[in-house]
């Protein structure tokens, strides 16, 4: 409600007389069940505007809750749209929040750069001007896990398992479309499901030499377990949905060598990023930590640049080429991040940890 | 409950059992000639698994008149309500109101056509208050639905008496009508308050129907069932757990009931009742009809003192 | 489609939905017996089930056990984790009752007011686990998938011949399990006095009063009871899927209620029936089409089965008085 | 005294149906409570009973004061019961209705014989012993109320209306029943609207008029009793 | 005077407003409906304080505003069906999604449906069914969903209803979710049509940024419905179902035609739910399966139930507070739904009876109250 709010204290009081006085959001899963994989990455763009020096310049990051809800994302921002003293939106971090909340941004001229969503739509079917991300699109995670699987693990049988949602599906329909003949079955299961007895039951039948699930870790985890309870010992490797601590947790031993993909460079242990990171919130940078840390630097440069209005932030924002933490950044008109300059890594679950284990490229 | 907001009920307080009403608006036109046959049961048998509950059971029921339905517990008698409300389908042979076949018809259909009834174990609409209950019987012959409610889509040209008395509101509904919802409701209320009247429990019309004494609700159900304007109502013994002052009392308004233009089918245990207030009784035993006749006939049948009556000596 | 799936793996596929009806089928018990007595749906029993597959896992960590201890060690442990299941789900849907319900029936409340009050208990036992607790004691607690020991690890006990079906002990154990379970139970409310008394304020509690019935007692015994059993169910479960999760209960719970109406709702034996029917539904629709239309097709199955048999596969067992 | 109820009050929300009424009935006693529709004989029953609570006043049965106690505390007395409208369990057969009446007895020879002796005063009941009771007649029902209140083996029986429904020849056997039962030593309070025979059957009545007791005698005056006679026995 | 206001001084709220001459009433409503109208305004302290974007990371008022009154078209709705006619539904959210989807399908260039009919009769890629004509189609969609399911189900009693509703709702939700070539599946549909109006600022009139526009167009709805659905409570069919709810074979063989009024109460539930789904759906600009979780009709039957079922304005109540309070109190984050749970059961054991219950039933309550406080006197 542009022009409404802007009285009882909404918008903080003083931004008329300020000069250079702004806020920023991020938004997206921040309670729930999949705040692990969200957290992190505000904490990271909350670490880059804590080691800025901004001068004149008086900076806020405002942490908005959607519980990766569409349906809750839209008051939120429409919140945010509204409030002009929003210069920029860090995420969503869910592809579903994003493609719901992209038009709202988009009318009110705010630019976002989501440092995870990654459904291809989201760019590549009905792209808009603000949407920026730091994070390749899934048509080549897709690619990627069947390059894996074909190279890395030299599987010709492939037993393709999604959850029916809006990220799982399609990144198993990509693998499949790249595995081509080196698939076996597919199978789809449902979130919340606990007991794949059906699935594990067409895995026998099918003698799978390799096993990939696209989906999230509440499911993953059983699922893998009941796998393995069969007797069934092929690889099992998963998309960015299960890149989280809590993977390791949930499958147990049973998890043991499975295996995550991800668009994220592992970030060396010993690099200052990771120490401060370490010092500021007590652990090593989570998923996606880095690319929150460059989407805040991203909004940082805009100001010092002089840009003080959304409309010139966006043009900053789209103009932007750099360096940053995870790649070296330069949006193409769609808001895309160039897909030569990301690479995705396996990781592989050793003892509970995700361990970095190999860097695939894969061929768009 | 004393909420007495409406403005009906405070009308008559002690004249309970006296008839206050105005018979003209709850006296029901009628189709047909005194003395014709009403409805038939033809060759009914029902059957629940092994029980035998009607056995070639045939009786007719003219228009006009009182009949008994009288025999031992367990004998069919409620059953043959239940049959003839559409409450269960015979399992074999027909029954017939006014010529046409009703077996099988739903309820609410037959309800519709012109037969209503009460209940041996009362089944009032216990959280709707006195009224309330009686209306739902007046709706019965009422034809606003939901769009009709919605929208006060169908209008009707009142009558003078239905012109409302102040300026506006009165050359309003001149030039475009009252709805018909707003009509039958009006003529609902004032009916029910009549009925009530009229079974003599209009004292309180307000209170909920759990709350009233078991008389009241014995009461409050004939004055529901009348409220449909049925041809024949059927009366399941509707004296049981009356004294016999109650019981003389009933006896009047039964009588009062055929004079309304009702014909009624009454199954009472009260051979004093019985015996005073019908025309011609029917005996059932086991399912079957062992006796039909006036009432004198039937108090001298011995089949029906072996099976039903006792030594007479006080039956009362 | 894959009909063929189906058929050639029916023996599988029917151990597979047998395996998962027993574990409805329990928790259904505690619907059900709730429902007879009180007509009222408990929706805090999915939570009721919750808990107690917490509780097996508290035990387990307490003893310290994981996959591979020795068999004395196992059968110590599952039976203690079994106690102490049945236990903390029987003590849970009493403390749910006492707390939440009870005040309701003192003041006279119509039903539709338990089933709020029941899904706000619900609520509330979820975050227990999902939040409070994590905030006091930190993980493993939290809303996240939460992994427990494997203790008794799977096996193939033997294999029926001439199938070539492999039947492993876990499998033995919830099936075998739940039926006992289901037999005793079923014994008593039918055979013992205080069983008849359930059924008696079940169908009457005013007379059944009269009749020496004191039905707060049965109303506690019918929470602890379907808690109890709940209980069983949790191990059962722990067993076959070694997982447990703050908001586990919610989908079992409501597959076990539908499969307590399939049965026909406050009969027991239905439970039993709507249980192992529903499993074996879920898992023949997911073999044929897969696990994303599952519940389409339960539910269409369920409406189709009401339709012919309003009352439930095997009917209430309150008779309904006639007009 | 067996049973003794002083100053009772009992009101249904604020509708007050007993203004403190009191009532008393010795061991081996019929008694019995005539009144119009709405005098509050069943609500003294259910007083009486436990089913209700009184507002004011107190029941002592036995010697020992039930005020406070449920109703089925008081069953375990020895103060049963049978309500009106019958009350039966309608989902369970004949047979499981007469074992509830049983309920708080652990006496399985007697029981046994209790069976006996009410399939011997009413042999429908022999004949239905599996059917379903809400499916039963309105009489039957009747027959099954008063047969399971007796499986209860009273010391005092308290019935309500026992008579409604009943076909003629029924009505005299119940009563036959309660003398019978009387004489093996069960004391008895009876609500009849059949005034006649209940007022000829016992020792002792009280007339309920509108919340209050107007009158008390033994059975014999008060069916002398000209105003008694017009209002309840329908003889001017 | 002093008479009067003796008078008056014993009555409850409720009676002194049955009392009030008829031009103080509405006075008193116009009132009431001027001021819901300029809420989204509301900046008068410490009026203001009930506004939901005070605090840091709160959520737009307005758009707050609009899901309130969309959630209070629902509990009009699902009030006819619970509080009135005494049907169990559990998946009221089936109707809600149908609305949103019957939109979005038909409305948006983005749909499958609308592609596949684009390329059968020719039309240019920018065609789509217009908003004005998609309204009739929602709610006619609702309406036919609503007696397709009501008519084999609505025989059936209790709570078998209510597990039968609640799979109808999962039913809507997976097909949403599965028939990728129809609705998109998982991924939804964008680019959902929004209501036709003047454009300004480049933005088309309801946009998703002015969200007191969508919230006026709301509440105007849903003041239409609610003087409509007060007509239905006392009027025959009103009567119709609480004689139903009472004892469905009593009222049947007095004539009451049990099925139809039920089949009615369904689809006028029906129709009323997607409505509110439209709203939503064209609102947000954007549908999705996810949205349309049982949850949420817990959440409906929640709403109606807290604030007083069968009462209009206890729905309301419910429904306002029920989507206003979680709004208002983002800042306990990830103590909200363990506050939702306790909040639900505190109220429901403090006032069963429900916020505002309607007079029928709060009579009704006191009665069992009391029967259930001096049968249980002595435990
Ligand atoms: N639904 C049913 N299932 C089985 N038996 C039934 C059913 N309904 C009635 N019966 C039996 O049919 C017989 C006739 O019952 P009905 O109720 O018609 O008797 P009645 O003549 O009304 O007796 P009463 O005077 O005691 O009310 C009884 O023996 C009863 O047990
Ligand atoms: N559940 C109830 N709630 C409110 N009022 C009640 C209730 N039960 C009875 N009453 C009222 O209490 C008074 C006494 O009723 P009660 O049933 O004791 O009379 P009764 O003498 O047994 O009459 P009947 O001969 O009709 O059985 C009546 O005015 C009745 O309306
Ligand atoms: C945080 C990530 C797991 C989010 C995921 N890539 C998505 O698009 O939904
Ligand atoms: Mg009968
Ligand atoms: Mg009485």
């Amino acid at each position: 409600a542009c022009g409404t709010t802007d009285t009882g204290g909404s918008a903080g009081g003083d931004e008329g007389g300020a000069d250079c006085n702004f806020k920023i959001a991020a938004m997206g899963a921040l309670s729930g069940p999949n705040a692990s994989i969200v957290v992190p990455s505000v904490d990271g763009a909350q670490l880059a505007l804590d080691q800025w020096d901004g001068g004149d310049c008086e900076v806020t990051l405002e942490r908005f809750d959607t519980e990766g809800d569409p349906a809750k994302a839209t008051p939120v921002a429409t919140q945010i749209a509204g409030d002009e003293s929003f210069i920029g939106v860090i995420g969503g971090a869910f592809s579903g929040e994003t493609r719901a909340t992209k038009t709202i941004y988009q009318d009110g001229g705010i630019p976002m750069i989501s440092q995870s969503a990654t459904a291809t739509d989201l760019t590549q079917d009905d792209p808009v001007e603000v949407f920026h991300r730091l994070v390749p699109y899934d048509d080549y995670q897709g690619a990627a896990i069947a390059k894996y699987l074909l190279d890395e693990v030299g599987a010709t049988k492939v037993f393709v398992v999604d959850n029916s949602e809006a990220y799982g599906e399609p990144l198993a329909d990509r693998v499949e479309e790249t595995l081509g003949d080196s698939m076996v079955a597919r199978d789809k299961t449902e979130v919340g499901q606990t007991d794949f007895a059906p699935t594990i039951s067409k895995m026998e039948t099918a003698e799978p030499d390799a096993i990939m699930y696209g989906g999230y870790i509440a499911e993953a985890a059983p699922l893998l377990k009941q796998i393995r309870d069969a007797g069934i010992d092929a690889p099992f490797i998963g998309g960015d949905g299960l890149y989280g601590a809590d993977f390791g947790n949930a499958v147990g031993e049973a998890g043991e060598g499975a295996v995550v993909m991800c668009p994220c460079a592992p970030i060396e242990g010993d690099s200052t990023f990771a120490a401060d990171f370490e010092e500021a919130y007590g652990g090593a940078p989570g998923a996606y930590a880095a690319e929150g840390f460059d989407a805040m630097t991203i909004f940082l440069k805009a100001l010092e640049d002089g840009a003080r209005t959304r409309a010139e932030v966006q043009e900053f924002v789209s103009g932007y080429t750099g360096d940053g933490l995870s790649k070296s950044i330069a949006f193409d008109e769609n808001g895309d991040v160039p897909q030569d300059q990301v690479s995705y890594w396996a990781y592989k679950n050793e003892g509970g940890t995700l361990t970095p284990e190999v860097e695939v490229k894969p061929e768009g | 409950m004393s909420e007495q907001t409406h403005a009906e009920s405070s009308t008559d307080t002690d004249v309970v059992l006296e008839d206050t009403s105005n018979h003209d608006q709850i006296a029901i036109e009628t189709s047909g000639e005194v003395g014709e046959v009403l409805l038939e049961l033809d060759h009914v048998t029902l059957r629940f698994g092994g029980v035998v509950a009607l056995n070639d059971v045939n009786f007719q029921i003219r228009r006009g008149e009182i009949l008994g339905l009288i025999g031992p517990n367990g004998a069919g008698k409620t059953t043959a309500f239940n049959a003839m409300t559409g409450v269960y389908t015979p399992t074999e042979g027909a029954i017939r109101f006014k010529g046409k076949e009703i077996a099988g018809i739903k309820p609410h259909t037959i309800n519709h056509l012109g037969i209503a009834r009460t209940f041996q174990n009362i089944r009032l609409f216990p959280e709707m208050s006195a009224m309330e209950n009686v209306m739902v019987g007046c709706d019965a012959r009422h034809k606003t639905s939901v769009v009709g409610v919605l929208f006060r889509t169908y209008r009707v040209r009142p009558s003078e008496e239905e012109l409302p008395e102040s300026g506006i509101r009165r050359s309003l509904a001149k030039v475009f009508g009252i709805s018909r919802h707003t009509l039958e409701e009006r003529a609902g209320r004032r009916r029910s308050m009549e009925l009530l009247r009229f079974v003599g429990i209009a004292d309180r019309a307000h209170e909920l129907a759990r709350n009233l004494p078991y008389g009241y609700q014995r009461r409050l159900e004939i004055a529901r069932a009348l409220a449909t304007e049925p041809e024949l109502i059927c009366l399941d013994e509707p004296a049981a757990g009356f004294n016999p002052a109650e019981k003389e009392d009933l006896m009047g308004l039964i009588r009062r009931i055929r004079d309304l233009g009702h014909t009624v089918l009454v199954i009472e245990h009260d051979m004093k009742l019985v015996l005073g207030v019908t025309d011609r009784i029917v005996v059932l035993e086991f399912g079957q009809k062992i006796a039909e006749g006036s009432p004198e006939e039937v108090a001298r049948n011995p089949k029906v003192i072996a099976a039903y009556l006792g030594e007479p000596d006080d039956a009362a | 489609m894959d009909f063929d799936a189906l058929i050639s793996g029916l023996d599988r596929h029917t151990l597979d939905g047998i395996t998962r009806g027993s574990i409805y089928a329990l928790v259904a018990l505690g619907y059900t017996m709730v429902y007879g007595v009180m007509k009222l749906i408990n929706f805090a029993h999915s939570e009721v089930f919750m808990v107690g597959t917490w509780t097996v896992l508290g035990v387990y960590t307490v003893l310290g056990v994981t996959a591979g201890a020795g068999i004395g060690m196992v059968i110590a442990a599952t039976l203690l984790a079994l106690l102490a299941a049945m236990l903390a789900s029987a003590g849970t849907a009493l403390a749910v009752e006492r707390i939440a319900y009870r005040p309701l029936r003192k003041k006279g409340a119509p039903p539709l007011i338990f089933l709020i009050t029941g899904i706000g208990c619900s609520l509330v036992l979820v975050e227990i686990f999902g939040q409070v607790l994590r905030v006091v004691f930190g993980r493993p607690f939290g809303r996240v998938t939460v992994n427990i020991p494997s203790v008794l690890e799977t096996k193939t006990v033997f294999t029926i011949p001439g199938l070539d079906l492999a039947v492993s002990n876990t499998r033995i154990l919830i099936i075998v399990g739940a039926i006992v379970m289901m037999l005793a139970l079923d014994t008593f409310v039918n055979k013992s006095r205080l069983g008849r008394g359930v059924r008696a304020v079940a169908q009457d509690a005013d007379t059944a009063s009269l009749m020496g019935v004191n039905r707060e007692r049965v109303i506690m015994l019918v929470f602890v009871l379907g808690g109890a059993m709940a209980g069983v169910a949790a191990l059962l479960y722990t067993v076959q899927y070694d997982i447990t999760k703050f908001d586990i209960g919610f989908i079992i719970g409501l597959k076990a209620f539908t499969a307590a109406v399939l049965g026909g709702i406050g009969n027991l034996r239905g439970a039993l029936v709507g249980g192992l029917f529903l499993g074996i539904v879920e898992v023949y629709a997911s073999a044929i089409w897969d696990s994303s239309w599952t519940n389409v097709y339960a539910f269409v199955v369920l409406v189709v089965i009401l339709m012919f048999r309003p009352t439930g596969l095997l009917g209430e067992s309150l008779g309904k008085a006639r007009a | 005294m067996l049973l003794e109820m002083k100053d009772a009050v009992l009101s249904y929300g604020k509708i007050e149906a007993l203004h403190g009424i009191s009532v008393q009935v010795k061991e081996g006693e019929v008694v019995s409570l005539i009144g119009a529709n709405g005098a509050g004989k069943t609500s003294t029953m259910r007083a009486l009973s436990g089913v209700r609570g009184l507002s004011a006043g107190s029941v002592t049965f036995n010697g020992e004061d039930v005020t406070k106690l449920r109703a089925d505390q008081r069953l375990r007395k020895g103060l049963v019961l049978c309500p009106e409208g019958r009350g039966i369990f309608p989902g369970m057969t004949v047979t499981e209705n007469l074992n509830m009446g049983a309920y708080t007895r652990k006496d399985k020879a007697a029981i046994e014989e209790d069976y006996d002796r009410v399939f011997d005063l009413f042999p429908r009941l022999l004949e239905r012993k599996k059917q379903i009771a809400g499916t039963m007649s309105g009489g039957e029902q009747q027959m099954l109320a008063i047969g399971r209140a007796l499986m209860s083996r009273p010391k005092l029986l308290m019935l309500d209306e026992p008579s409604m429904g009943l076909a003629p020849m029924l009505i005299q056997q119940i009563f036959d029943i309660i003398t019978e039962i009387s004489q093996q030593g069960t004391t008895i309070l009876v609500v009849e609207q059949n005034a006649k025979q209940a007022l000829t059957r016992s020792d002792r009545a009280y007339v309920l008029e509108t919340g209050n007791i107007v009158k008390t005698g033994t059975g014999a005056e008060l069916l002398d009793d000209p105003s008694v006679r017009e209002a309840y026995l329908g003889v001017a | 005077m002093s008479q009067i206001t003796d008078a008056y001084r014993g009555l409850k709220l409720g009676e002194r407003w049955d009392h009030a001459p008829k031009p103080v009433r509405w006075f008193v409503m116009l009132l009431v409906v001027a001021f819901a109208f300029y809420l989204p305004y509301l900046n008068i302290l410490p009026f203001a304080y009930i506004r939901t974007d005070l605090t840091s990371s709160g959520s737009d008022w307005a758009s707050v505003l609009f899901l309130i009154v969309v959630y209070m078209i629902v509990a009009v709705g699902l009030n006819v069906v619970i509080g009135l006619a005494g049907l169990l539904d559990l998946g009221y959210v089936g109707f809600y999604a149908l609305g949103a989807y019957s939109i979005a399908l038909f409305g948006s260039t983005n749909s499958p449906v609308v592609e596949a009919m684009q390329s059968k009769f020719g039309l240019s890629e920018e065609w789509a069914v217009p908003f004005v004509v998609c309204i009739p189609i929602a709610i006619t969609m609702s309406l036919i969903a609503g007696v397709f399911l009501g008519a084999p189900t609505l025989r059936l009693r209790g709570d078998y209803l209510a597990i039968v509703t609640l799979g109808f709702g999962e039913i809507i939700r997976i097909t949403a979710r599965n028939l990728d070539g129809v609705t998109n599946g998982a991924a939804g549909i964008t680019q959902v049509p929004v209501p036709p109006g003047p454009e300004s600022d480049g933005r088309a009139f309801f946009n998703t940024i002015d969200a007191e526009r969508w919230y006026w167009l709301a509440l105007a709805i849903l003041i239409l419905i609610i003087f409509l659905a007060r007509r239905l409570e006392n009027s025959r069919v009103g009567r119709a179902w609480l004689a139903i709810r009472e004892d469905e074979d009593a009222a049947s063989v007095m004539g009451v035609a049990g099925f139809k009024f039920k089949l009615w109460a369904f689809a006028i539930g029906a129709t009323l739910g997607g409505l509110a789904g439209l709203l939503f759906g064209s609102k947000q600009q954007y549908v999705e399966p996810n949205a349309f979780m049982v949850q949420l009709s817990f959440l409906f039957v929640a709403m109606v139930v807290i604030g007083g079922s069968g009462n209009i304005y206890g729905a309301l109540t419910g429904a306002f507070l029920l989507t206003y309070l979680p709004e208002r109190f983002r800042d306990l984050v990830d103590w909200r739904p363990f506050a939702f749970g306790v909040a639900l059961v505190l109220v429901m054991i403090l006032r069963p009876q429900g916020l505002v219950p309607s007079r029928r039933r709060a009579r009704e309550f006191d009665d069992r109250r009391e029967e259930a406080k001096e049968a249980a006197a002595d435990v």
